[in-house]
């Protein structure tokens, strides 16, 4: 029989990805009776593409883009929802004088692309706000990967995540004060992110729903070790990190960082986070993320027995 | 070493005369290249004072300095030449020591370089030497295949009208896709297909550098004069021996400077490849890494690995046209 | 069945595109016979194998998503190509000719020069995209100077080596003539360089318009090929993509086309040119 | 029996500049084993001539026969040493290696080869060079050299282009003599062109001369001499008779243009 | 007075094959407006001295002096006019732009250029092609242009390498005395190539023989015929008495190598 199963992160090894690789190296797959691969991801991989290949069996993705991969035609089915909030925001120069996302008109935001554009799309269009620059709009700039953008001034605001960018503008030397953030979540338009998704078709194989029941169970485990032990998860990350660029004060910090938005969640999607985040993305007027709300987007079985 | 077999005095006098011509050869080559690398060095550090000055002068304004303009909204707009004259103190002092410099001093990139590659056991993930050799094997494979695939292309193209009037122009028209752009799917498709690891990055590396191979070789296959292809003629040379004996020596200068420009995109093309095979390790994971947290030091340091290694593999070239050129008797 | 037919095609086309390579005609027929046979070949391929768009389009999808999104593609175009790589490519080739003027005029600065220019010019794209836009902001100024530094090499190494290939009676005669050394470059070496140096313009066409591209994937504005391609890998819009890509290969056939072009008025005497309709 | 035979021959060169007559009217035969030599004024067709019998360039008009075939197929017998105008040795061989090249195409075994580039080395004096790149001989030598190539092998059509132009006399007397020697020992058909009358004369059994713009057989003549030619025999009436028709013919074609 | 001067002069080439000694003990004087004619079997080193003079190539030993510098300084002074021994015409400029670059170079103005390029094609019969690329041309018509091209400027010194050689005998006959007539005009001196002894004789004031392996004077012969040399001068017995001479240094210098 097949255990085999291959994981498609959205991101190079961090301490966001912690709980799948406390699950590989403590074992919890290795007593499912998997064989677990982890791919990393990076600026260039579309999970969705890789799974639509056959490269993985399972992707992370944040649901705007597996959403909107879902109505391009790629039927993925939302299995397990480890992260039950965002962290997700916007960091701002204090100095610009920016108190309100009413004052984006006529500043320049840096954004990420490659189907993470979605939730501030959104945001803008339930704002009001049009994206195309001008006067009265603001004018987005696709951010690369790091925080370059705001300590060069090149930009008013630019794209953060609680667990890394926005450590990364104070690691920078910049003291929390001559900083306005805006959480999306405070916004009220978070969208969830880092999910696990499946193809559609491969759910119909009890075999493979049975390998998934187990891969969530043992992640979840991971997960929930990871929360408990910071500084432990970490110093794993640390060593499946094979590029040796991370430190581990960072890696502590993110792991800190992300088990406030892991805690709580058993990996059961919350079918009203679920709702939030699709009523979100259709609110977006001009510019609509999805059309029409999603049938069959996430389905219970996997996690229903995983949690038995 | 003692029982070190006796050689031949000849043999000694040639080894030793060989060694003084090295030398000889490094002196005349070192003078002008220190020379121009000291102009580099010193335009280098002043340049770093505008660079950095904008973080110089924040540096000093949040350690409690009174800098001009007061606030950091009003700098935005200066230049950095401007804010050097505007806080010469402050932009001079801390040009060359900052952790996240738009321009890195010399010395911290040398510093960083040495850390990175002698301060570190060569199997460390750290160690620069082995990220660097992650990326030279796909390199070199993929520069093997690239001017094996030119070459071939190139005497097709030579020898058959129909593949000059057609494969040429989509030849070119291959090159003109951005490579970053597909190289994903060619991962994906491989991957999907059962191939992983070295070859896909070397598939990548070999289709960015058979490009100027097939180039440089189409022309130095035409470049024989027309009574050396006649006397080929008259022997009724078959068309292989024509490229053996007269077309393929006759590229030689051409073939060598294609070689040059390949291996450098070769290079290039085995540190895009791993971007999109998950940036794990290579000189392209460490550019990534470092560009991803804003390690300006660590990037530039990674850079210059990865241009001591192309010029590495550039004068490994130069050598072998030195040699092959010597061996046929064309360096006069 | 479905490798037989893909196959059979193949070789009818390519037996036909033989069969014209002797008409008068086949100079454009030639190339778009092929091009045609590749199209062909790969709607068959996507159709029989249901490869999915998401991995590959056929390139019906793309030709509808072109017709679709022509005023956008043309505003990336301008912003990529007319702005960021032409730019890049004129400063580029200038600077890397020039130096090449430089290293053949004193023996000082070939030994210098060539190998501190042929270091820095090794510098990855990946690598020097990022600090680029960091100092030149995400506008095409920064893409620009990608592509500079991206064909800076190739157009070196060719100049350099061209200015060295005359041979020796050629040189013999412009020192009977006490030719200065300007003069033996301006009559001489510069002519002589000319095949070589157009081997390194036609690589830069080709890799400025590379560069242009993958510099945006590291951070512009929301307008570009680069950025288009980027944006909507990541929006599994693979046929707008892809006609990103076509408007990409388009553009830099045609480039290459006009240099080659050039090559053959200006280099009409070298063999390689010499007697090719 | 003929080996050449040439019927109302005529090449135009197409330059940018308008079309360039090189040939017109050119009706020649050469039989088996004749040695023919074409003397004429700078530009007159006498190479172009040579390059059409050895299928390196293509009639405009008119018939040309080798040995019953095409040019192109005789050429493809390998029936043909040529000696061009000028050396074109390969640079990157050295002087013995050029000479094995031909051999080395035509499937010599490697004994033969050496054997025959020592043999022919030593015709023209260029024993000690073998090791040699072109450019390190002088002018004469590199053209030896060429000639030596040309004869190492055994075609049956000798093509030779001014071959011994940049000779001094002594050795071009002797490679005259050695020339006559060879041909009267293997009897091939050689074509030879010279700008000197006394060499065509000496050498031939037909010369033929040409005169200018568009390049038109001026006289043909049967050279009367023995096969057997001491060197002396340049000074017997016979000889300078010919020569007198030879310099005549010239001079008339020459005033004709 | 002595405008080329050598003393001594010695000169080896370092191939990988071991050296080769070009020049031996060359001890030669020339004055201004001589003619010299330089003879010798091929390979003798002819080229190499001329070479020398032309600061082309360095000697191992010995002292040369051109007008009393050095021969590169000579050369700076734009002091020469050299033909080489094959033509070297630059295929991306027709043949009357290859006759006008030297003028050019030496900045001469573009009528000028023009009235001289055409009187030199003139001179060696080439004005029709005035608009043809080189490889359109005869061999021996590439060779006149390059002749015409040493002509166009008015250098101190011309050396000439072995210019006729490629030319039928009444082309030949016209140029010696065309240059012939510019030297006795221009009273250049002239230091000339050649294998043919009658042309050495009928050329030159000076006859120097050369002898091979290693390249040494076998023979210098001050020419006791008049400046004006009508062409059937070369019937009279001083000239052949002359010729006669050449031929036996010739055949000494060779027997002694
Ligand atoms: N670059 C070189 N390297 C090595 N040897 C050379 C070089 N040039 C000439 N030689 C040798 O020097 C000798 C003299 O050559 P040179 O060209 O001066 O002869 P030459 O008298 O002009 O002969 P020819 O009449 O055949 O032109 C020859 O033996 C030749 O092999
Ligand atoms: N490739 C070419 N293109 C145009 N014209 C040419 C070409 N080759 C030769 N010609 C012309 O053809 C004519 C005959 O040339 P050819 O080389 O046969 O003369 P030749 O008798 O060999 O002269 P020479 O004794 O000077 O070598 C010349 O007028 C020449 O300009
Ligand atoms: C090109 C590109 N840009 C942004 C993201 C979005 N993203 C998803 S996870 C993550 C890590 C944050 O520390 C980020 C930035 C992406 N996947 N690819
Ligand atoms: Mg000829
Ligand atoms: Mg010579």
């Amino acid at each position: 029989q097949d255990d085999a199963v291959t994981l498609q992160l959205q991101w190079v090894t961090q301490a966001q990805f912690a709980g799948y690789y406390v699950a590989q190296e403590k074992g919890y797959y290795e007593e499912e009776g998997l064989d677990v691969t982890i791919l990393p991801g990076g600026p260039d991989i579309a999970p969705p593409q890789v799974l639509a290949g056959g490269g993985a069996d399972a992707m992370l993705n944040w649901m705007p883009s597996a959403l909107s991969a879902r109505e391009k035609g790629l039927p993925v089915v939302n299995i397990a929802q480890p992260f039950n909030s965002s962290g997700l925001m916007l960091t701002c120069w204090k100095d610009t004088g920016i108190e309100g996302p009413q004052d984006f008109r006529g500043k320049t935001i840096g954004v990420w692309f490659f189907g993470n554009e979605y939730p501030f799309l959104s945001w803008m269009s339930q704002e009001g706000i049009p994206t195309d620059g001008g006067e009265e709009g603001v004018t987005v700039l696709k951010q690369g990967f790091n925080v370059d953008p705001l300590l060069q001034r090149q930009a008013d605001c630019i794209s953060t995540m609680t667990y890394n960018e926005y450590g990364q503008v104070l690691d920078a030397g910049v003291s929390e004060d001559e900083l306005t953030t805006f959480r999306y979540e405070d916004q009220g338009v978070a969208t969830l992110e880092d999910g696990i998704w499946v193809l559609e078709e491969n759910l119909e194989d009890p075999d493979f729903r049975d390998k998934m029941v187990r891969f969530v169970r043992a992640s979840m485990k991971g997960w929930k070790y990871a929360e408990e032990n910071p500084q432990e998860a970490a110093e794993i990350v640390l060593e499946n990190d094979e590029t040796g660029a991370q430190t581990e004060a960072h890696q502590v910090r993110m792991m800190t960082e992300i088990a406030k938005l892991t805690a709580g969640s058993d990996g059961a999607l919350d079918e009203a986070d679920y709702q939030r985040t699709v009523d979100t993305l259709l609110a977006g007027g001009s510019d609509p993320v999805i059309s029409a709300a999603p049938e069959g987007a996430w389905t219970s079985v996997i996690t229903d027995e995983a949690l038995q | 070493m003692t029982d070190m077999p006796l050689s031949a005095p000849g043999a000694a006098i040639g080894r030793s005369g060989r060694v003084a011509l090295a030398i000889r050869g490094l002196r005349h080559q070192g003078g002008p290249i220190l020379a121009v690398v000291a102009v580099l060095l010193a335009l280098w550090y002043l340049a770093c004072i505008p660079m950095n000055a904008q973080q110089s002068v924040l540096l000093a304004e949040r350690a409690g300095a009174v800098v001009t303009p007061a606030t950091a909204a009003e700098r935005r707009d200066m230049g950095g030449l401007a804010l050097t004259f505007a806080n010469p103190g402050p932009a001079t002092s801390s040009a060359f020591a900052q952790d996240r410099p738009r321009l890195p001093a010399p010395h911290q990139v040398a510093v960083e370089l040495w850390n990175t590659t002698i301060g570190q056991s060569i199997t460390s993930k750290r160690s620069l030497v082995w990220h660097a050799g992650v990326t030279l094997a796909p390199t070199l494979l993929g520069f093997l295949i690239g001017s094996v695939l030119g070459t071939l292309l190139a005497i097709g193209i030579v020898h058959s009208r129909v593949m000059d009037l057609s494969v040429m122009p989509w030849a070119i028209a291959s090159q003109t896709i951005p490579i970053l752009a597909i190289a994903p799917m060619i991962i994906v498709v491989l991957n999907s297909i059962g191939i992983q690891g070295l070859l896909p990055k070397a598939i990548i590396s070999a289709y960015l550098s058979f490009f100027p191979v097939t180039v440089g070789m189409v022309k130095g296959l035409r470049a024989p004069a027309p009574s050396d292809l006649d006397l080929m003629r008259t022997w009724n040379a078959s068309g292989l021996r024509t490229l053996v004996s007269l077309r393929l020596p006759a590229s030689l200068p051409y073939l060598f400077a294609s070689l040059k420009v390949a291996v450098a995109a070769s290079l290039v093309g085995a540190i895009v490849g791993e971007l999109p095979t998950g940036a794990t390790a290579g000189l392209g994971a460490r550019l990534l890494a470092g560009s991803y947290y804003g390690q300006t030091v660590q990037i530039w340091s990674a850079l210059f690995g990865a241009a001591i290694v192309a010029a590495g593999l550039v004068a490994v070239i130069a050598l072998t046209q030195r040699a092959v050129l010597s061996r046929m008797g064309l360096t006069r | 069945m479905s490798g037989v037919l893909i196959l059979g095609t193949w070789a009818a086309l390519w037996g036909l595109n033989v069969a014209l390579a002797g008409w008068s005609a086949a100079r454009w027929a030639s190339p778009i016979l092929f091009g045609v046979t590749l199209l062909i070949l790969w709607e068959l391929v996507v159709r029989l194998f249901a490869v999915p768009t998401v991995i590959l389009p056929a390139p019906s999808q793309i030709s509808a998503a072109i017709a679709a999104n022509g005023p956008t593609l043309w505003g990336d175009f301008v912003q990529t190509v007319l702005k960021g790589a032409l730019t890049g490519w004129l400063i580029g080739c200038a600077a890397g000719i020039g130096a090449a003027l430089l290293v053949a005029r004193s023996d000082f600065l070939r030994r210098g020069l060539l190998p501190v220019g042929n270091f820095v010019a090794a510098l990855p794209i990946v690598g020097t995209a990022p600090i680029l836009v960091m100092w030149f902001g995400f506008g095409w100024e920064s893409k620009a100077a990608v592509v500079v530094l991206m064909v800076f090499f190739p157009v070196l190494v060719n100049a350099v080596a061209g200015l060295a290939d005359t041979d020796a009676m050629q040189r013999d005669l412009m020192r009977t003539y006490g030719a200065t050394t300007g003069q033996e470059l301006r009559y001489l070496r510069a002519r002589a360089a000319l095949p070589f140096v157009f081997n390194g313009l036609k690589i830069a066409t080709t890799l400025a318009l590379i560069g242009a591209i993958v510099a945006e994937f590291f951070g512009s504005p929301t307008i570009g090929m680069g950025f288009r391609i980027s944006t909507e890998v990541g929006r599994l819009n693979l046929p707008v993509v892809w006609a990103s890509i076509v408007v990409a290969a388009v553009a830099g056939s045609f480039s290459y086309g006009l240099i080659a072009l050039l090559e053959k008025r200006l280099t009409f005497w070298h063999p390689s040119q010499r007697g090719r309709g | 029996m003929t080996t050449i035979s040439a019927q109302s021959l005529d090449l135009t060169f197409h330059t940018g500049d308008g079309p360039v007559q090189a040939l017109s009217d050119i009706t020649l035969d050469v039989a088996e084993g004749e040695f023919v030599s074409f003397i004429g004024p700078s530009g007159c067709g006498k190479t172009t001539f040579l390059r059409c019998v050895a299928a390196l360039e293509t009639p405009t008009g008119g018939t040309l026969t080798v040995k019953g075939m095409t040019p192109d197929e005789a050429r493809k017998a390998r029936a043909y040493g040529y000696v061009f105008q000028a050396a074109g040795l390969y640079p990157w061989r050295t002087i013995g290696k050029n000479i094995t090249l031909p051999l080395e195409i035509m499937g010599y075994s490697k004994s033969e080869r050496q054997e025959r580039m020592r043999r022919v080395l030593k015709l023209v004096e260029l024993e000690k060079f073998a090791n040699k790149y072109p450019w390190q001989l002088s002018g004469g030598m590199q053209q030896r050299a060429s000639i030596a190539r040309a004869l190492s092998f055994d075609a049956e059509i000798l093509l030779m282009d001014e071959p011994f132009g940049a000779l001094d006399e002594i050795v071009r007397d002797r490679l005259n003599e050695e020339l006559l020697a060879l041909w009267k020992r293997t009897n091939k058909t050689t074509l030879f062109v010279t700008h000197s009358i006394p060499e065509a004369v000496y050498l031939s059994t037909k010369i033929v001369v040409m005169s200018p713009r568009p390049g038109r057989i001026a006289d043909v003549i049967d050279s009367p001499l023995p096969r057997d030619r001491p060197l002396d025999i340049r000074d017997t009436p016979e000889f300078l008779a010919v020569a007198h028709r030879v310099r005549e013919g010239l001079r008339e074609g020459m005033e004709a243009a």
